[in-house]
């Protein structure tokens, strides 16, 4: 519990060192960093400023330290990145040095400056000086603290049960930590288990992986959830409280997995496992080697709806009356400590290519397709087949970057397993039907990894033929089926037009389509092209920025089986550490009670969803347990004494980011206050997703946007802004249970006040944007701008009267 | 289910016991083995007694809910191949009057003993009554027949039941015991027969193959041969008008005048078999007594006493009550310048006695309440009436 | 050609009487379908089946199954069967009757069965109206429906059969609709099968009678409320199981195991017999 | 497995279900039309003809598209219709 006095004015003097970074040219590319360093050290307290073209790099971090010993600084604050990426990078280095972690802080110039406006370099420049200058004021007000720590619930979650979340369940379970292992499919397996061979050793796939998913189904610390999906994450690092949604099977535990049922159901469908080359029925089990093993009735299919029983062929058939059509979707609680994401990869669909006529003509497959050809356990007992008239083909060609390496027909990035998998493809068709001429249409071969440039020299040396340059378009003959392929060889430089019986599109592979979900319930953020961001791309691969969470497999970029796995044991390794440790620091970003001005009313108690705050009658003060206090602040935003406040995010901190804003033209400014797990994190994503917006806005961060007290909003009105925002979570997302729910009483009593007062209330705006939601942030400040036009210098005068109560407050706060 | 159990049959010879305890090893010994009833008064000890008897003969005994559901129940233990019975008064036979007439319509054999006490309704429960005898013959809804007799001794509450089983049995139909309150309670000396000379009767099973099986067509005597449900002849019956494979027909006139004329006849045609009665000093008489249950027990000494004052009296006592025994009362009045007719009612059999004798005076002595008449209140009418 | 044609439960029906009574659209037929559907699949001995009926539309089943039949006086299908049963145990005994017959006037004598646990089983067409007399108000009407007896709607509160029936005793008991047809055939079959009172309703279209005072002329459109507002909830609480035009709880509400009148009067013989000498 | 599927199962022919004698006993016919509305491959339709008891009878749409659930059987309340197996023409 902590109680505190209020702060006496330091009496060391306050030296700040500030290093604008390049970052390359991402920043330096529409900032003038020179003039923004220069500006810097113009400001009060500032010691030294400087700008460097990478600050994270080891030369950038050994420059901070050394300054810290020669220049004696004692506050660091570095322009660049956003907190959420480097924050704790340069915390380290500041701490090697001697300087106590919470001296540092960042002014984030890159996602929610350069990249926003990459056309407008003045304007630019103008924003990250502001930037800089709130973030130096509120330096000047920073204190040093000492973290508490938190017991870690040594249980892992694990979402996805392809490759990856096997690997790193089983690698957890064996160092004795229990898994939940979450497969929205009803086997685990992933695509793994789709595919025939793996490159470049030619193993037989579901051979290798099927003792692996049999380990997962009998180890007795890995509880396999199929047909399930998470369904909400509430907590923080050490101690997530999730729920998962499961979809009744229609099939008990006492299932044989005889198949009589199957045998008798007399609904047919394509089954999904092969791609729809295969039929199942409406009771069915995916595939051989599912885990578990039992079956399950697929709902959609099945004629008995809403609990009339239409047909009973399988009630009828299953001895052991395994069959129930009564059971309901049930919700599972549980309490892990860590989470791995390990959802995969979905692929592309060429069906939007219509040059390629994929799905018009039958002979134009997949490469997934082709995987459950060739199979010698799939629809065509291994023999390559082509659709149209179940002939062996004589000649195939192969069409890579489909859905690769393209803005046209895709996606930008490369699919990093096509290449390979196409060789290893083109070679099992010479295995067994050596006289088949294949053609391999390519746009570059990347036979990067190990032993992949034998298998490719092999590859040509068996007579594939590879042509560089993709066809433009593919012609089927009406009556042969066979199809032309039209394009041009461009190392020849030359046009080909080339018959052949099949075409296998080598599609790439996308995020899935419940990413986004996922993003929103772990509060995560994604890269451009959809796939999970790393805390840092180099030092931290597997970590999320979210504490507590590392990611496996495709879910993070496209990978072979070997990354997946190397990944997998990587994540499990580093999910393994937290728990090892069973407890972590938590942020020193807890409440502070000033028992001297506490008149004990207890408003705070209310308000706490933690309820981490007591009323001690007799010493007439208010008592916080910090390991149980999440850092909201609320409390603090409710207190009417300036009771109460929070630590690295004090009202003076705060006050003083607004004051900063807010000393010049602030009649042209929004003061937007955003919440760092949502809005905060959305502005991030709008600008790693470059989304363009007006320059107006100056983002001060808190963790919740239950910290934003009304004073701050009165003050920055009172001192003339424009307009303000105060933007968090979804209701309902609070990283802080329901704080946000706070927040929305507050603005609404707030915009009251504005309209009793004769205030055009559209000056307040309260979003709410969850970190995926880049768009929803950048439109909402467009939006803004318009407002912004409207206002007139009458009306700014009359809300500083209306608020000027504020400024007193807040001073003698 | 009987051959499991050890029979503690009733030894012959001289007995000391009431007429309900009388009735019950009566039933007994005709073969009774299902026994369905309510309390009441004074018919209770009927039920007590079989309540211990009937297991040890393996035969049910069961208390329903009510009167109603006895009948019923005993209707269909009688399908399922039993003897049954059930016993009651006064208000519980009102309550059964509905389905003696299911009954008689699907021609179940059982015996229903109604132990008359003083009505109506509740009335007096524990004193004597001959109120119910009307009720017996026209209580049930529509026409049908039934046979009625009734004791007058302890004695006849033992061969009666008997007797009221066999005809029951013989003519598939409801057979009433109609006792009253002073047989069923009276203590009296019963002489017990050997088992082998107790006639016992049971219902004619089917002589045509299962599938030829008609469950409503009547053999000469008009009684159609019984099968039972579980031995394999899938038949049907309902309380519906039916034709012989027992199938409702509803809508036609010659079906239903066939059933029912056929229901009444196969008694009416059989009377000379089913009737009986007692004569004593009719011979010579000029006045002639007619009396049944327990009042006959007085009339009999009146008769005595009359003839020892020189009047020639004498004594026709119904033990068949129904169906009326016409032809007796009739072959009386032919010589008698008188009939005396006591019962302790307002005047019921009175009226049939009174058809019967054409124009001979019939004198009627009705008595209700505690006592029946005594001997010397029927001797003075048999004076007054000459 | 005509040997295809027949019907493969035609066995179980006697033909004289088929076509049956029964109005287009009426449940009734569906429940008959039904029990001689679960006859088969038991293959059960119809020369030990004794199917037992009161009076009402329902009624009629009786006449229609191949087996010892009995059409009893209004009310009184369930004292009939208890004879039956008592007399001969070996006998399977089912009663088929409507909701008046079974609960109006033949009510004491379904609690008391229950009570008493006779092992007969009741399946009871629950048509929420007396069908035969032309529609009038039952124990089982709801609450405002229209009859031809409450034209101003009903103020009488119905009967919630299947909390009824659990509460007197019964050792199963279920509730379908004539939609759920194959639960209502598998419900007969368990019943069947076990010891003791066992009791079946089914939710059952009365199209021409009660379904054309209540906006609901065709057995099509009745059917269709079924479907609409039918849950199966297996062996929850049939006290919460009443019928409302929004909800019909349907499922499994009792099985549990108790011993029947039958057997254990036969266990008291057998200690009778120990004790009894002979005089 | 979000794949969309493009291609017919080449198995489709393989595995066919067995064929259905689908056997209306049409004078025996209410017209309730609980086998029309409940098949769930809705095979049957109401006819145009009237039999004796003066209803439409369902009449069969398309044979081959029933699956032999037999529903229509267990939902008949007149006992009038009845599935079968056609006995397949060879081995």
């Amino acid at each position: 519990m902590a109680e505190k006095k209020e702060p006496e004015p330091k009496s060391e003097e306050i030296r700040i060192g500030v290093y604008v970074c390049h970052c390359g040219l991402n920043i330096a590319g529409s900032v003038d960093c020179e003039e923004v360093a220069k500006f810097a050290s113009t400001l009060p307290h500032v010691a030294l400023a400087q700008d460097n073209r990478y600050t994270c790099s080891d030369q950038g971090q050994e420059q901070i330290k050394n300054d810290i010993k020669e220049h004696k600084l004692n506050r660091i604050v570095v322009a660049s990145c956003s907190p959420r990426l480097h924050e704790p990078t340069f915390r380290k280095a500041c701490e090697e040095a001697g300087v106590n972690k919470y001296l540092f802080e960042m002014a984030n110039i890159r996602e929610q400056c350069s990249w926003v406006h990459l056309h407008d370099r003045k304007a630019a420049t103008e924003k990250a000086k502001d930037l800089v200058k709130m973030a130096v004021a509120k330096a000047a007000l920073l204190q040093p603290a000492e973290e508490v720590e938190v017991p870690i619930t040594r249980k892992a979650l694990i979402i996805g049960g392809g490759v990856a979340g096997i690997q790193a369940a089983l690698d957890l379970a064996d160092t004795g930590y229990k898994v939940y292992l979450v497969e929205k499919e009803p086997s685990i397996g992933g695509m793994m288990a789709r595919i025939d061979k793996t490159f470049p050793t030619m193993d037989c796939s579901i051979c290798i992986l099927a003792p692996k998913m049999s380990d997962v189904g009998h180890h007795p610390n890995i509880e396999v959830l199929t047909q399930s999906e998470v369904a909400e994450v509430k907590g923080y690092i050490g101690n997530f409280h999730v729920k998962v949604m499961r979809k009744p099977r229609y099939v008990t535990k006492d299932c044989s997995a005889c198949g009589e049922c199957t045998k008798v159901c007399p609904i047919m469908a394509p089954n999904e496992f092969d791609v729809g080359l295969a039929s199942r029925h409406a009771i069915y089990t995916p595939f051989a080697q599912a885990v578990p093993s039992t079956y399950t009735i697929d709902m959609n299919l099945c004629l008995n709806q809403n609990g009339v029983i239409v047909c009973d062929k399988c009630l009828k058939a299953c001895e052991r009356q395994a069959i129930s059509f009564e059971v309901k979707p049930e919700t599972t609680e549980l309490e892990v400590g860590t989470i791995i994401v390990a959802i995969g990869a979905d692929v592309f669909d060429p069906s939007m290519l219509p040059n390629y006529g994929y799905g018009k003509y039958p002979n134009v497959i997949t490469s997934l397709e082709f995987e459950r050809l060739i199979n010698a356990g799939g629809p065509s007992g291994g023999h390559l087949i082509r659709p149209s008239d179940v002939q062996i083909p004589k000649r195939v060609a192969f069409i890579q970057c489909v859905g690769s390496r393209s803005d046209r027909n895709g996606r930008l990035y490369c699919s990093n397993v096509c290449c390979m998998n196409t060789i290893k493809d083109s070679l099992l068709i010479k295995e067994h039907w050596p006289e088949t001429e294949i053609y391999v249409f390519y746009v570059d071969i990347r036979a990067y990894g190990k032993g992949f440039e034998d298998l490719y020299k092999r590859a040509r040396k068996e007579g594939v033929m590879f042509i560089r340059g993709l066809p433009a378009e593919i012609i089927e003959d009406k009556k042969t089926r066979n199809l032309w392929l039209f394009g041009e060889n461009t190392l020849q430089k030359e046009l080909y037009k080339i018959n052949v019986d099949m075409a296998i599109l080598s599609i790439g592979l996308e995020p899935r389509k419940d990413s986004e979900m996922i993003q929103r319930l772990l509060t995560l953020s994604r890269t451009q092209d959809g796939f999970f961001m790393e805390a840092h791309p180099k030092l931290r691969p597997v970590d999320a920025a979210t504490g507590g969470i590392f990611f496996a497999g495709c879910a993070e970029a496209p990978k072979d089986i070997k990354d997946s796995v190397t990944q997998a044991s990587a994540a499990a390794a580093r999910a393994g550490i937290l728990m090892a440790k069973g407890k972590v620091a938590v942020e020193a970003i807890t409440a502070i009670a000033y028992a001297d001005k506490c008149k004990v009313c207890g408003l705070c108690t209310k308000v706490c969803p933690y309820n981490a705050i007591t009323l001690n009658k007799e010493l007439k003060r208010v008592e916080i347990i910090e390991a149980a206090c999440g850092g909201c602040g609320t409390c603090a935003a409710e207190c009417p004494f300036g009771a109460l406040t929070q630590n690295h995010f004090t009202d003076e901190q705060i006050v003083a980011q607004i004051d900063a804003v807010t000393e010049f033209d602030a009649d042209k400014k929004v003061v937007a206050f955003c919440c760092n797990w949502c809005a905060y994190a959305g502005a991030d994503f709008a600008g790693v997703s470059r989304m363009q917006y007006p320059p107006n806005v100056r983002i001060i961060r808190t963790m919740c946007s239950g910290r934003v007290a009304p004073k701050f909003v009165e003050r920055a009105f009172a001192r003339g802004a424009a307009a303000v925002l105060v933007a968090g979570c979804h209701p309902g997302d609070c990283h802080y249970i329901n704080a946000n729910y706070h927040t929305q009483k507050r603005v609404e009593r707030l915009w009251k006040k504005m309209e009793q007062s004769g205030l055009n209330k559209e000056r307040l705006q309260l979003l709410w944007a969850s970190a995926a939601e880049g768009e929803r942030f950048a439109s909402k400040i467009s939006e803004m701008q318009a407002i912004l036009e409207k206002v007139t210098p009458e009306e700014i005068g009359k809300a500083r009267k209306v608020f000027e109560k504020a400024l007193g407050e807040a001073d003698n706060a | 289910m009987s051959s499991m159990t050890k029979k503690r049959v009733l030894p012959s010879g001289a007995r000391f016991m009431s007429g309900d305890i009388a009735c019950a090893e009566g039933a007994i010994a005709a073969g009774c083995r299902f026994f369905a009833g309510y309390p009441i008064t004074p018919a209770t000890e009927i039920a007590e007694h079989l309540s211990a008897r009937m297991p040890e003969f393996g035969g049910i005994y069961i208390q329903m809910e009510d009167e109603i559901a006895s009948l019923v129940a005993v209707i269909g233990a009688s399908y399922a191949g039993l003897k049954a019975m059930t016993a009651t008064s006064g208000p519980g036979f009102s309550l059964m009057q509905e389905n003696i007439g299911l009954a008689a319509m699907t021609e179940a054999p059982c015996v229903i003993v109604d132990i008359m006490r003083g009505g109506p309704s509740t009335g007096q429960p524990t004193l004597p009554g001959q109120q119910d005898v009307m009720q017996a013959k026209w209580g049930s809804h529509g026409d049908y027949s039934i046979i009625a007799l009734s004791p007058s001794s302890v004695q006849e509450m033992f061969n009666l039941t008997i007797e009221a089983f066999n005809m029951a049995e013989t003519y598939r139909v409801p057979a009433l015991v109609m006792g009253d309150e002073i047989v069923a309670h009276m203590w009296e000396k019963v002489v017990i027969p050997p088992a082998s000379e107790i006639r016992i009767v049971n219902r004619k099973k089917p002589h045509d193959s299962r599938d030829k099986y008609e469950p409503f067509m009547p053999d000469d005597d008009l009684v159609p041969p019984m099968a039972c449900f579980g031995e394999g002849y899938r038949f049907h019956a309902t309380g519906l008008t039916h034709d012989e494979y027992g199938y409702p027909r509803t809508q036609s006139s010659e079906v239903q005048s066939k059933l029912v004329r056929r229901l009444c006849e196969k008694v009416s045609r059989n009377e000379d078999k089913i009737i009986r009665v007692e004569k004593v000093m009719l011979e010579d008489a000029d006045v002639a007594v007619v009396a049944y249950g327990i009042v006959a027990r007085a009339a009999l000494s009146a008769v005595r006493k009359a003839r020892e004052a020189g009047i020639k009296a004498g004594l026709l006592r119904l033990i068949t009550l129904w169906p009326f025994p016409e032809k007796h009362v009739a072959a009386v009045t032919n010589q008698v310048k008188t009939i005396v007719v006591p019962e302790m009612n307002c005047g019921q059999m009175v009226r049939e006695v009174e058809r019967a004798a054409k124009e001979t005076p019939v004198a009627f002595l009705s008595k209700l309440g505690e006592d029946p008449h005594t001997p010397n209140e029927i001797l003075k009418v048999i004076k007054g009436n000459i | 050609m005509v040997q295809e044609m027949v019907h493969p439960f035609s066995k179980y029906l006697r033909s004289a009487m088929i076509p049956h009574i029964w109005c287009s659209g009426c449940g009734n037929g569906v429940v008959l379908n039904s029990f001689v559907h679960a006859l088969d699949e038991l293959q059960m001995d119809l020369d030990k089946l004794v199917v037992v009926s009161g009076i009402g539309c329902i009624g009629r089943s009786a006449g229609y199954t191949n087996a010892d039949s009995f059409h009893t006086t209004h009310g009184r299908a369930i004292p009939f069967a208890t004879g039956v049963k008592l007399a001969n145990p070996e006998l399977e005994v089912v009663v088929i009757s409507g909701d008046g017959d079974l609960f109006a006037i033949g009510g004491n004598h379904f609690i008391h069965a229950a009570r008493r646990n006779i092992g007969i089983k009741v399946i009871c067409a629950n048509n929420f109206n007396y069908g035969m007399t032309g529609g009038q108000q039952g124990p089982t009407t709801p609450l405002e429906s229209l009859t031809t007896t409450t034209p101003y709607g009903n103020i009488e509160h119905p009967f919630n059969l299947v909390h009824l029936a659990a509460a007197s005793g019964a050792t199963y008991v279920a509730r379908w609709t004539t939609l759920h047809v194959r639960r209502l055939t598998q419900s007969i079959k368990r019943m069947l099968q076990k010891e003791g009172f066992c009791f079946i309703e089914v939710v059952t279209p009365c199209p021409e009678i009660f379904g054309r005072h209540n906006k609901m002329r065709t057995g099509l459109e009745m059917m269709e409320w079924f479907k609409r507002s039918s849950v199966v909830e297996n062996f929850s609480d049939p006290s919460k199981a009443e019928i409302t035009p929004e909800r019909i709880v349907v499922g499994e509400f009792v099985n549990v195991q108790k011993v029947s009148y039958e057997k254990f009067f036969h266990e008291k013989l057998a200690q009778i017999n120990e004790k009894a000498v002979e005089w | 497995m979000p794949e969309r599927i493009k291609h017919q199962p080449l198995d489709s022919k393989k595995i066919k279900q067995p064929d259905a004698e689908i056997h209306i006993i049409k004078d025996q016919c209410k017209g309730c039309g609980f086998c029309i509305e409940f098949c769930p491959k809705k095979v049957l339709e109401e006819s145009q003809e009237i039999n004796a008891r003066g209803v439409h009878p369902p009449k069969i749409v398309d044979e081959s598209k029933c699956i032999i659930c037999s529903f229509c059987t267990a939902v008949c309340p007149d006992f009038a219709i009845f599935v079968t197996e056609k006995p397949s023409k060879e081995e």
